[in-house]
């Protein structure tokens, strides 16, 4: 049979294609996790980095990147859940929400070392916050907002039609049938995108190259205006800016950064995997 | 009749969706406490109707509307509180609609948005609600439960129980039983007779026999359009319209 | 609560909601502001011709030099490489994973795809320098591996996540009317999906491209690492180039706020945030249009 | 009907024997046994959710594409068991065209559609394409409608146009069954009318067998009637008797309206 051959040798190709995007994936994390995992130990995480960062930990490091990436949330889940609940529930299909629309997929699109000029120009010249975690945080807030605004919205519309409809059929009104009958279906939709938008900014380094991060603290920040190392400028520093690091500091910071942000996300994955088996409509 | 019986009463009523005419310059009365029901083909305009009664309607940013709609002599879509409007007219739609919660929490709803918090209250509005709908018996002893473990038949019964928990006047139906057995069926039939002497329901349906079963007076609409409205077993026995007829007696739709 | 309060609270709310909705708009508008506010100022000095066409970028130099010409030409090849490897395999394992894996192995994939995405960029970029530059090096007898193919490679995994995923969504949206009616004329499952699932998806599998061409010229970091930055016009993809992102991370370290090495940095951002905004508006035409298609 | 036509007269084309049907763990088709008569037009009612679908697509195995189905007994079409693992199924779906509930030509021009069939199945040359879309255009009375659009896309066509195409379609791999599940449910009462009439028309040289959930069309259209009810088959027998004589008393409630 023609058809048959034709069909076998066809997903034999696709099956290749898949391969050669999944395998990479699996090859890069074994390789970090490898050479990584010796360099692992109390004092790689939890002290300050000696001789010239070529020795001691990466402490400031990770903290840094905690308080850049709470920041960032703080700022921008709730405004992006509220943007979604505007889109979803509020606005018609008009020009200011199509509008809106076409900003958050430019958002989105905008890249990364744009957001961190933007966040140059705006938070730390025009504010005068200077090279700051305020700063960053701000930059990275914005740059995440779209990430938080899909996945909410998804969200948002995944909540069956009828439940808002049997809500407002027995008088209650847009915001109480929102916040009683439509908002705590979403919630786990709105906490995924959350954890999304937050594994992203863990990761990002552009956006903080000119807002916040520090080549090398010898203290942790005291206070929002201060500058921080980050994880991600940290392995980058010292991958490229700085000769004769050792091999396993660097794939030890890697994998620091790679392990925190692959549990995030994997961590979203499963809270909404649950999800969609406990819910039964 | 008096018009102090009239419930609603519609004037030359047409409704468009992005610029379709769901339905025809329309005009009849419902009187209180009867049960009216609407039968006709698929697309022939009896939901829309029944959705411009309690402004369900409104929620599709392309719907329009000319024509009066007046419930107890106001005019519903003129400066009218539409959350107070949906408390007088509840709905019972064609597929059950539990909300995610458990039984108590589904009747408890409605009171609870209208300000509601003394579980005592509310509790003692769910049993009254469950007794006037026929589910009391059936579920007492797992009001805690999950509403969506009830079969399809109680979760309709559910639904009119939730209605009246927010104390209604009308009581709109959508096709109630389209998806259920011939016992749940009956049973739907049996809760409609008794809640009439108390409410005022208007009844959609697509099965004609259920229309002669229940129904005090009965409306044929076709393509948006009242072709014929009367008394039940008039409209069964000798229809004045050939078309009326031809639905009743199967020969379309 | 009586009448008149609920109102007020219903109204107050939804201002809010609508105000939050706006910011979107708002900060899009800030960007491009701010990016001119800083970067116009360069044009007093080199006209736009200069900037764009100019073949040399010597911002150091006396008098400085400002023209984009090398980076944007280390931009193109290096997007289109990662274009030319990322496109075909992309949209394959797409159709693998939405048409041809069962249910669990779907998961999985769909799983790993989303891992990759996640991958921060600065983790491939350093992956990219350590284990693929030296490969390429002694693979083809250069100099040095990072090179304009080394960028393209890295940049074809990382528009990958994007492509896979859009083009997943493009091919999962097909109604299922379409693959009954195929199958129900005997169809195999490949006919089905070549000739009726992929002509019906093809607006959103050009959406999902152009997304992650997008996603490729706004990659920084890892691109940085593996080019070698060298800002010349590339007449190969075997020499290292510079684009124009990497050029804005590497040296707004070195210039002076306000200064006009400063300025041009930003206006490289301008030319970015255009670009950019001009290929995801595409795409998102393109993925409307699929939309309206699957409502039918 | 009034013509009262004995069942062992008629020569069957399907014959189920013990048919069951299994998703995962739900009993979706439970012991089905019966024989639909060749060249008639077998109507199967029963309501929603009572398997009628699921039988249905029992016929062209197209329930396969549903992941935990399961299914046992015996299917004969043509003396030859198709629930038999080794059936080829593009064969048996050349045998058997199906017409859907939604009208669903192919995303493309309605040239294509009718052509569709053809091509992958390399029924004949490119150059006699064009008489055979006028042949089966003209089968569905369509020919002189479309004849100067046949390249636009099949999607711009009404409801009741494209339903006329599907037909079309399923009527160019030269089908010995035509297996219709709900073919009128989206048109209106004068389309379906015509549809029902092109039904008798094919009837002629096809045998069809339709899934209804409206009981006049049953009564109207077919030759003979199988009830259904919760995955059981209640009845089988020749239409007339099934609507004026049911035999059990649930036939009974459903066609005089008491539930569905």
């Amino acid at each position: 049979m023609n058809a048959k051959i034709q069909e076998k040798i066809a997903s034999r190709i696709l099956f290749f294609c898949t391969v050669m995007v999944v395998l990479p994936v699996v090859m890069i994390l074994a390789i970090i996790l490898y050479k990584g995992i010796g360099a692992i130990s109390w004092e790689f995480l939890f002290s300050m980095p000696r001789n010239g960062m070529s020795a001691g930990g990466i402490l400031p490091a990770i903290l840094g990147t905690l308080y850049l990436v709470a920041g960032a949330v703080l700022f921008a889940l709730p405004l992006g859940v509220l943007t979604a609940i505007y889109l979803v529930e509020y606005s018609r299909d008009n020009f200011l929400s199509r509008l809106i629309k076409l900003a958050i997929v430019n958002l989105a699109g905008v890249p990364s070392v744009v957001y961190g000029l933007f966040g140059l120009g705006i938070f730390v010249t025009f504010f005068q916050f200077g090279a700051s975690i305020l700063a960053g945080s701000l930059t990275l807030g914005i740059m995440i907002l779209p990430v938080i605004i899909t996945a909410s919205r998804e969200a948002l519309e995944s909540v069956p039609q009828s439940f808002r409809v049997v809500s407002l059929s027995l008088g209650a009104s847009k915001w109480q049938t929102i916040r009683h009958s439509v908002l705590p279906h979403a919630l786990p939709g709105i906490l995924t995108g959350a954890i999304l938008g937050i594994g992203r900014a863990a990761g990002e380094t552009a956006p903080i190259l000119f807002t916040v991060a520090a080549f090398y603290l010898p203290k942790l920040p005291t206070s929002v205006f201060d500058q921080t190392m980050a994880l991600p400028y940290h392995l980058y520093v010292i991958s490229t800016q700085v000769p004769g690091i050792a091999e396993n500091v660097r794939y030890g910071t890697a994998l620091v950064l790679v392990f925190l942000v692959l549990m995030l996300n994997l961590f979203a994955i499963i809270v909404r995997s649950r999800f969609r088996k406990r819910k039964k409509w | 009749m008096v018009t102090s019986d009239i419930k609603f009463d519609i004037q030359s009523l047409n409704v468009r969706f992005a610029g379709v005419q769901a339905i025809k310059d329309l005009t009849l009365q419902v009187y209180a406490n009867e049960i009216f029901t609407i039968i006709g083909p698929a697309n022939s305009g009896k939901t829309s109707f029944l959705y411009s009664l309690n402004r369900l309607n409104d929620l599709n940013t392309t719907f329009r509307l000319t024509g009066t709609v007046r419930l107890d002599n106001m005019d519903i879509y003129l400066n009218y509180d539409v959350a107070l409007l949906r408390k007088r007219v509840g709905i019972v739609f064609a597929l059950p609609a539990p909300l995610p919660l458990s039984i108590f929490d589904n009747i408890a709803y409605g009171p609870r948005m209208h300000g509601l918090k003394n579980r005592g209250k509310l509790m003692e509005i769910v049993e009254k609600s469950l007794i006037e709908a026929y589910l009391w018996e059936e579920v007492k002893d797992r009001l805690n439960t999950p509403a969506f473990n009830l079969s399809g038949g109680q979760q309709q019964r559910l639904c009119i129980a939730r209605n009246l928990a927010v104390n209604p006047e009308v009581l709109l139906f959508d096709e109630p039983t389209s998806g259920l057995d011939p016992i749940s069926t009956a049973k739907v039939e049996d809760a409609l007779r008794l809640l009439k002497q108390k409410y005022t329901i208007i009844l959609v349906t697509n099965n004609v026999a259920q229309a002669a079963r229940v129904g005090d007076r009965t409306a044929f609409f076709l393509m948006g359009e009242l072709i014929e409205l009367d008394e039940t077993n008039k409209i069964f026995t000798k229809p004045g319209e050939k078309r009326t007829e031809d639905y009743i007696t199967g020969k379309f739709g | 609560m009586n009448y008149r309060a609920h109102k007020l609270k219903e109204a107050v709310i939804e201002k809010i909601i609508l105000l939050s909705g706006i910011t979107s708009i708002v900060i899009v508008l800030l960007i491009f502001i701010f990016l001119l506010k800083e970067g116009l100022s360069l044009f007093s000095s080199v006209s736009i011709k200069d900037f764009i066409m100019g073949r040399n970028w010597y911002p150091i130099s006396n008098p400085p030099q400002y023209g984009i010409l090398p980076l944007i030409m280390g931009s193109i090849l290096v997007t289109v490489g990662a274009a030319v490897l990322s496109i075909p395999v992309g949209i394959g394992s797409a159709l693998y994973i939405a048409e041809i894996a069962p249910q669990k192995t779907r998961e999985i994939l769909k799983a790993g795809i989303e891992l990759l995405a996640a991958i921060p960029s600065v983790v491939i970029g350093f992956i990219g320098m350590i284990t693929l530059s030296p490969l390429i090096k002694n693979l083809f007898h250069l100099p040095t591996g990072l090179t304009a193919l080394s960028g393209a490679i890295t940049l074809a995994f990382m528009a990958m996540p994007t492509i896979v995923s859009i083009a997943e969504d493009a091919i999962t949206a097909v109604p299922r009317q379409y693959r009954d009616a195929a199958m129900a004329m005997g169809a195999t499952r490949w006919q089905t999906t070549w000739r009726i699932v992929a002509h019906a998806a093809r607006p959103g599998m050009i959406a999902a491209l152009m997304l992650g061409i997008g996603r490729v010229i706004g990659e920084t970091m890892a691109v940085m690492m593996v080019t070698g930055n060298a800002a010349l016009i590339p007449h190969s993809i075997l020499q290292p180039v510079r684009t124009l992102t990497a050029t804005i991370a590497a040296e707004m370290g070195e210039s002076v706020q306000g200064g006009s090495h400063y300025a041009a940095l930003f206006a490289i951002g301008i030319v970015l945030f255009i670009i950019t905004f001009l290929i995801n508006g595409v795409a998102d035409i393109y993925l409307h249009r699929n939309r309206k298609k699957g409502l039918k | 009907m009034d013509d009262e036509r004995n069942m062992t007269n008629e020569k069957s084309i399907i014959k189920t024997r013990n048919l069951n049907l299994f998703y995962e763990n739900f009993h979706a088709l439970i012991d089905i046994t019966m024989e639909i008569p060749e060249q008639n037009i077998t109507a199967i009612i029963g309501p929603s959710g009572c398997g009628k679908s699921t039988l249905l697509r029992v016929f062209n195995r197209m329930n396969d594409v549903i992941e935990g189905v399961r299914m046992e007994g015996e299917v004969d079409i043509d003396g030859q068991n198709i629930l038999d693992p080794a059936v080829d199924m593009v064969a048996l779906r050349k045998k058997v065209g199906m017409v859907f509930q939604r009208p669903n030509p192919f995303p493309l021009s309605i040239f294509d559609n009718i052509t569709f069939g053809l091509e992958i199945h390399r029924l004949t040359q490119k150059k006699n394409f064009e008489v055979i879309v006028e042949h089966f255009l003209e089968q569905v009375l369509l020919w002189d409608d479309l004849k100067d659009k046949l390249h636009k896309s099949a999607l711009s066509l009404s409801l009741e146009q494209q339903q006329r195409l599907c037909i079309a379609r399923a009527l160019t791999l030269n089908p010995e069954i035509i297996l219709m599940d709900e073919p009128c449910s989206a048109l209106d009462p004068i389309a379906t009318m015509r549809i029902e009439e092109l039904m008798q028309e094919l009837k002629k040289e096809y045998s069809i067998v339709i899934v209804t959930h409206n009981m006049q069309q049953a009564a109207r259209a077919s030759d003979y009637t199988g009830y259904l009810y919760l995955g059981r088959l209640i009845e089988f027998g020749v239409t007339s008797q099934i609507f004026t004589a049911p035999r059990e008393k649930l036939t009974e409630n459903y066609i005089s309206g008491r539930f569905g």
